[in-house]
């Protein structure tokens, strides 16, 4: 029994990391400024995590192949005992713990403790029983107030603003998708107007969960134009899998004349 | 079935001074709130005054003292453990305060 | 000082038929209790999971008789998105409250652990029996919620607010389905409260001559520690469910915040902050996922020395092991919370311990597989789910060392990454360990011995199918698939469907191996071979006495242990392994 | 095999390993208890400090009077633990029925702090405050910590006394012993060790 053991689990293991290793399926291509960092974050993982899922599922495959019920062969205990194993263990794991998040925090703190760059695109983000909705704040630069009492989905006041009275509110372009420059940084505030959702972007490669009550800031830098889904990843009720919405990326002066063109009418 | 030592445990007299103590200290605690020091200065206060009472009454009303001291030792340093480790949901609230909005 | 009281004892064995097996004060009867309860909400689980991955791999096929169980959750037999969130919050919390909590802490604890440590019942058997009671009516009023009229509750098995608190206008199964689920857990955080108290002044209190806190065997080590923690953290669960109990049902709004907005419409709600209720209820979940995870340590290091014929490397260790990850636990619950919204410099606080964490736990698997190295392995069922556990214990540790760095979770949280990090851990690792347990203690709590061709059967099926399962979910986790969708037809993740048919085909099968199990623990209960009381010649104190044990454990008898727990292969020829209760003193290293 | 080395007939201190603590199995219970129950007051304690930090504009509502009130409540609470010591005490020295006597005097003492604490309660309602609701206009959370802390203490209370008459009249029977009565005193203890937070946290921190 023990032999088979040792044969399958090789098998597994083997097969596992060959799907990883041939990046059958894998992370879509990175847009994003720090996706190059979290990818390499992430190989630096996988490398290491790698070797350590290989050497001891085939460790463990080895020793059931070959540590049977044999009458013949005296019991054997690990050379040096415990303690060696333990001392090992400790300056293995504790190196790579270490490094792994001296690394990893720094690329953590450049996403989310640091402040977006001056002069950052402004977009604020509506997110609701499922939808995403967007808002530039228009030639103004300044976004109107929002009035809860006001939403009404209906005839597309999302945010709940009163253009009569806020001059602010009149030129703010409210659109479904999230449309931005290549190259330049964004800056969103988020607001959920109901339940948690959540900002998902894999391209991007982050997430940020949007609370209600709160406004959530949260920045990138798109590097590639193309257009890709925007996916709710936290659990907002039924129809949490369908809530969704886009990211166009444009060169700046596409970009520049989509804007105008929605802020003319 | 006493196996509290009854020589040892505090005799009634001493426990009335105890309650007594207690009760200076709850003194001093609303001496304090109405001096207006600030909220967190107060709270500091209170905090501490609150702990040394919860200590007498563990110390001297529940025995412990009288106890075997690894009884001490197990539950105070895991309740006071978990105690400072749930206060790593704090810095949060801070930051809720901080972001906020008043409308959604 | 005088002596502690007998506290055993109170109760003779009971006549009638319900002291004796219904409302009995007895820990074995107890503990089967517990397990039979397990089994009943393995079974629902594992069926929830089945129609869970129908609905994944194929999302308009038509499941028979599902329309007559909810009409309105699959009308014409067709899951609809919502009915597929509730299934998957009821496979959840059945999993993890009333599977992962009850059967390798509380049955297999409430059997053995009075055994092994050489008492005649727990400390409290009266809060023993309320313990399962207390255990059962949530049980009840968990099963109560998924036919109320309104719809099962459909938040996850994390019931996040404000979907989980502002009640019916969240939509559909936020009504009275989930009052009930908080009510049920509530409800079970007392009785897993009760039954940690019992563990722990058993353990300490009623230790037979000789059987220090170092020759207990690490089993009981394994319910020891796990028994502190659940004591801690169902303790702080409490509170977070009566809280958000209140905000469903009282008005106030711990957990929701002002000016949210729901068809148009104001809620009334404001002040709280959704964020609270995830310190709280995580405060509690980090540990809980340890609590389903540290008896499956014991077990697999008392059943594998016993299989291995050898005594496991360094038992002291494999306790500071598992003391030090019951303490790291409560270190690192804001790992769940690093996108959260939470204060991104607690994140890294948050992922320093929780790499630490990996540290005892690589201790632990290194010293298994130098317990294996140079053994006499007799591969049973039961050792060989023992190995199984290291593999694929191995394999759901590492992908949680990818989520425990926040740069990596940014990507990876609430993807099927997760997923399949958890069930790996859990539905496996646990399970796992659950399944060990029950091959190697079946012939004590039934006296008959378990099939072992059909045992082997199981233990293969199953083994190379939730490899099929649940490794292929790392890939989709990698590809960005996220958790918790009812459909992938119309996005990004439709060239993932094919994986996802994959990997429901695979479930199915593995699905159908557990049959086997469940026919061969009912068929051996009444037609299995007699069993031997030590049939694995193994030297805990529960082999000492008869299979099944008497009344009170030891037939009147106080055992005297001399030895520690894993005497085995001290000298091959004339003492292949000492019982911890043999009188004569051997040479101990 | 080895037959093991059997002991019979002999009492509990010859077979059992000590217990490391070296007090009863209930009474070692009840300390667990207190600690877990410590713990569920300190993550509710800890949800209010949450909300309270997260609040800008927190209510101050207690008058002079419900402070004064809160004082006396807690003399009261006080002295109740030292009738509970001086129960404990008589029943140290065999003395049941003084022992029942100090007992039913914590009970009184218990019963009074309730009606104290209801009757604030009372008052507050009558002011309009509720669970969820504040009559000033300030954040509703401030009813729904202020109900929910003290009312998760007042139930401990009435628990305790209706524990405390379950224990003395079971011991005054003599069907219970020194060390049940031992126990119920450790339990009041905490709760009264529990108000010790409350107030200050609860009542000072919210006086006008
Ligand atoms: C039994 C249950 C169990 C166990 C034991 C673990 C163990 C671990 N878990 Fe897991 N976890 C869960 C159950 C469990 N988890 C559940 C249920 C969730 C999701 C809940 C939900 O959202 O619904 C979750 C989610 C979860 C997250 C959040 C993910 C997210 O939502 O984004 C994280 C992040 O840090 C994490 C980390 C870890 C780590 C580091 C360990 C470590 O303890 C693992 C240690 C083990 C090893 C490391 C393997 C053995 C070692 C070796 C083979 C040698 C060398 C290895 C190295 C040097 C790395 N887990
Ligand atoms: C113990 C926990 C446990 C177990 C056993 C399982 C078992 C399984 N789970 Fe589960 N699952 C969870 C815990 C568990 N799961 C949790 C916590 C979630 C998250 C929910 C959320 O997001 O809120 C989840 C979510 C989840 C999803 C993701 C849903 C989504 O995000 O949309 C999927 C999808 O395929 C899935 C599938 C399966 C399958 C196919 C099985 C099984 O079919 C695998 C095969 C089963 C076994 C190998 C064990 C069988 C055991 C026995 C037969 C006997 C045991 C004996 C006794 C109890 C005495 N599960
Ligand atoms: Cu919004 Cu999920
Ligand atoms: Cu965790």
């Amino acid at each position: 029994m023990g032999k088979l053991f040792g044969v399958v689990l090789a098998i597994i293991t083997v097969v596992s990391a060959g799907f990883i290793v041939a990046h059958v399926w894998w992370m879509p291509v990175d847009i994003s400024t720090i996706g190059p960092r979290i990818d390499r974050q992430l190989d630096e993982t996988m490398l290491a995590t790698g070797v350590l899922f290989l050497s001891s599922q085939l460790i463990l495959a080895a020793f059931a192949w070959k540590f049977g019920d044999d009458k013949e062969r005296k019991i054997k205990y690990f050379p040096g005992g415990g303690g060696p194993l333990i001392v090992f263990a400790i300056i293995l794991v504790g190196m790579e713990i270490l490094v792994l998040s001296f690394v990893g925090s720094k690329v953590w703190a450049s996403i989310y403790m640091t402040p977006p760059e001056q002069g950052s695109l402004q977009v604020d983000v509506a997110a609701e029983q499922f939808a995403f909705n967007f808002r530039y704040p228009g030639p103004d630069g300044k976004f109107g107030t929002v009035h809860p009492e006001r939403v009404r989905d209906g005839n597309g006041n999302f945010f709940g603003l009163d253009p009569e009275n806020d001059v602010d509110a009149r030129d703010d372009v409210i659109v479904g998708t999230l449309t931005v420059p290549l190259g330049q940084p964004v800056a969103l505030t988020m607001h959920s107007k109901d339940m948690i959702h959540s900002f998902y972007v894999p391209e991007l490669r982050i997430q940020q969960d949007i609370v209600p009550g709160l406004t959530i800031p949260l920045h990138f830098t798109a590097t590639k134009v193309g257009k890709f889904e925007i996916v709710c990843t936290q659990l907002c009720g039924l129809g949490h899998y369908s809530m969704r919405s886009f990211l166009e990326v444009l060169p700046q002066d596409q970009f520049d004349q989509w804007l105008k063109s929605q802020s003319g009418d | 079935m006493d196996n509290t030592g009854t020589s040892r445990v505090l005799g009634m007299k001493a426990n009335l001074l105890l309650c007594f103590v207690l009760l200076c200290i709850v003194g001093i605690e609303v001496f304090l709130t109405y001096r207006h020091l600030s909220t967190e200065t107060l709270l500091a206060f209170l905090l501490v005054l609150a702990f040394f009472e919860a200590a007498i009454a563990v110390t001297y009303f529940m025995h412990l003292k009288y106890e075997s001291p690894n009884l001490a030792w197990s539950l105070i340093p895991a309740l006071i453990f978990v105690l400072f480790m749930m206060g790593n949901m704090l810095p949060d609230a801070m930051r809720v305060l901080n972001l906020r909005v008043i409308h959604w | 000082m005088s002596s502690p009281e007998p506290a055993v004892h109170h109760h003779g064995p009971p006549q009638s038929f319900i002291r004796k097996y219904i409302f009995s004060l007895d820990h074995k009867v107890i503990g089967k209790q517990y397990y039979g309860l397990a089994l009943i909400a393995v079974l629902a689980g594992l069926i929830l999971s089945w129609l869970m991955r129908i609905h994944l791999g194929w999302q308009a096929a038509a499941i028979p008789l599902l329309g007559k169980l909810s009409p309105t959750g699959a009308p014409g037999n067709v899951m609809t998105p919502d009915y597929y969130l509730s299934l998957m919050t009821m496979h959840a919390t059945l999993m993890i409250f009333f599977v992962l909590t009850t059967a390798p802490f509380a049955a297999f604890g409430n059997y053995l652990l009075p055994i092994q440590v050489g008492a005649e019942d727990m400390a409290f058997p009266r809060f023993n029996m309320m313990s399962f009671w207390v255990t059962f009516v949530a049980f009840v009023v968990l099963i109560l919620s998924f036919f109320v009229g309104d719809g099962p509750p459909l938040a996850g098995w994390t019931s996040y607010a404000p979907l989980s608190s502002v009640g019916g206008v969240a939509g559909p199964g936020q009504g009275t389905g989930q009052t009930l689920w908080a009510v049920s857990i509530a409800i079970f955080c007392i009785g897993q409260l009760l039954g940690s108290l019992n563990f722990i002044t058993t353990t300490l209190d009623l230790r037979t001559k000789g059987m220090s806190l170092a020759r207990m065997p690490l089993s009981t080590w394994g319910w020891f520690v796990t028994s502190v923690i659940a004591l801690l953290a169902f303790a702080a669960l409490l509170p977070a469910c009566v809280l958000l109990i209140l905000d469903r049902t009282a008005g106030t709004s711990f957990f929701s915040s002002a000016g949210l907005v729901v068809n148009d419409q104001v809620l009334p709600h404001s002040g709280g902050s959704p964020l609270l209720w995830q310190h709280l209820f995580w405060f509690f979940g980090h540990p809980e996922v340890y609590i389903a995870i540290l008896p499956g340590f014991g077990i697999i290091s008392t059943v594998l020395p016993a299989f291995a014929r050898k005594r496991i490397l360094s038992s002291r260790a494999v306790i500071g092991c598992m003391v030090s990850i019951g303490f790291l636990s409560y270190m690192v619950w804001g790992h769940h919370m690093f996108v959260s919204g939470m204060n991104p410099f607690s994140a890294v606080l948050f992922s320093l311990p929780t790499l630490i964490i990996t540290i005892p736990a690589t201790i632990m698997v290194l010293l298994w597989l130098g317990t294996l190295y140079g053994a006499r392995m007799r591969y049973t069922a039961s050792a060989l789910f023992s190995v199984g556990f290291i593999s694929v214990f191995i394999t759901g540790g590492l992908s949680g060392f990818f989520l425990a760095q926040p740069s990596l979770d940014t990507y990876l949280h609430a993807t099927y990454f997760v997923v399949a990090h958890f069930h790996f851990v859990m539905a496996l690792a646990a399970m796992f360990g659950i399944f060990a347990g029950t091959y190697f203690w079946f012939p004590k709590m039934f006296g008959r011995m378990m099939n072992e061709t059909l045992g082997k059967w199981h233990f293969w099926l199953t083994f190379i199918g939730v490899y099929c399962v649940f490794m292929p979910m790392h890939y989709l986790g990698l590809a960005g698939n996220v958790r918790r969708y009812a459909a992938f037809t119309d996005n990004y993740l439709a060239p993932l469907i094919p994986l996802h048919r994959f990997i429901s085909i695979s479930a199915f099968f593995v699905g159908a191996a557990q049959l086997i199990f469940f026919f061969n623990l009912f068929w051996s209960r009444f037609w299995g071979a007699k069993a031997t009381d030590n049939p694995w010649e193994a030297t805990t104190l529960e082999w000492s006495t008869t299979s099944p044990p008497p009344f009170d454990n030891f037939g009147g008898r106080h055992l005297v242990v001399y030895h520690g727990p894993e005497e085995y292969g001290v000298d091959s020829d004339t003492l292949e392994y000492v019982m911890q209760t043999a009188p004569e003193q051997i040479k101990t290293t | 095999m080895n037959e093991p080395e059997v002991a019979v007939g002999i009492d509990h201190e010859t077979w059992n390993e000590e217990s490391p603590y070296r007090i009863p199995s209930r009474k070692l219970g009840m300390w667990l208890f207190i600690l877990s129950d410590a713990v569920t007051f300190a993550a509710i304690l800890y949800a209010y400090a949450f909300v309270r930090l997260a609040t800008a504009n927190w209510t101050r509502p207690f008058e002079v009077s419900s402070i004064v009130n809160g004082v006396v409540m807690t003399t009261v609470l006080l002295v109740s633990s030292v009738t509970t010591l001086a129960a404990l005490d008589a029943a140290k020295h065999n003395q049941r029925s003084r022992s029942v006597t100090w007992l039913g005097v914590t009970m009184l003492l218990g019963m009074l702090f309730a009606a104290l604490h209801i009757r604030e309660w009372i008052k507050m309602i009558d002011k309009g405050w509720r669970l969820f609701q504040n009559p000033t206009g300030g954040p509703v959370l401030f009813g729904s910590t202020f109900f929910c802390i003290t009312g998760l203490h007042l139930m401990h209370i009435i628990a305790g006394v209706v524990a405390i008459a379950v224990v003395a009249i079971k011991y005054s029977r003599g069907s219970l012993d020194t060390g049940h009565v031992e126990s119920v005193g450790l339990y009041w203890h905490f709760v009264d060790l529990v108000w010790m937070f409350v107030f200050p946290l609860v009542y000072l921190m919210n006086a006008k």
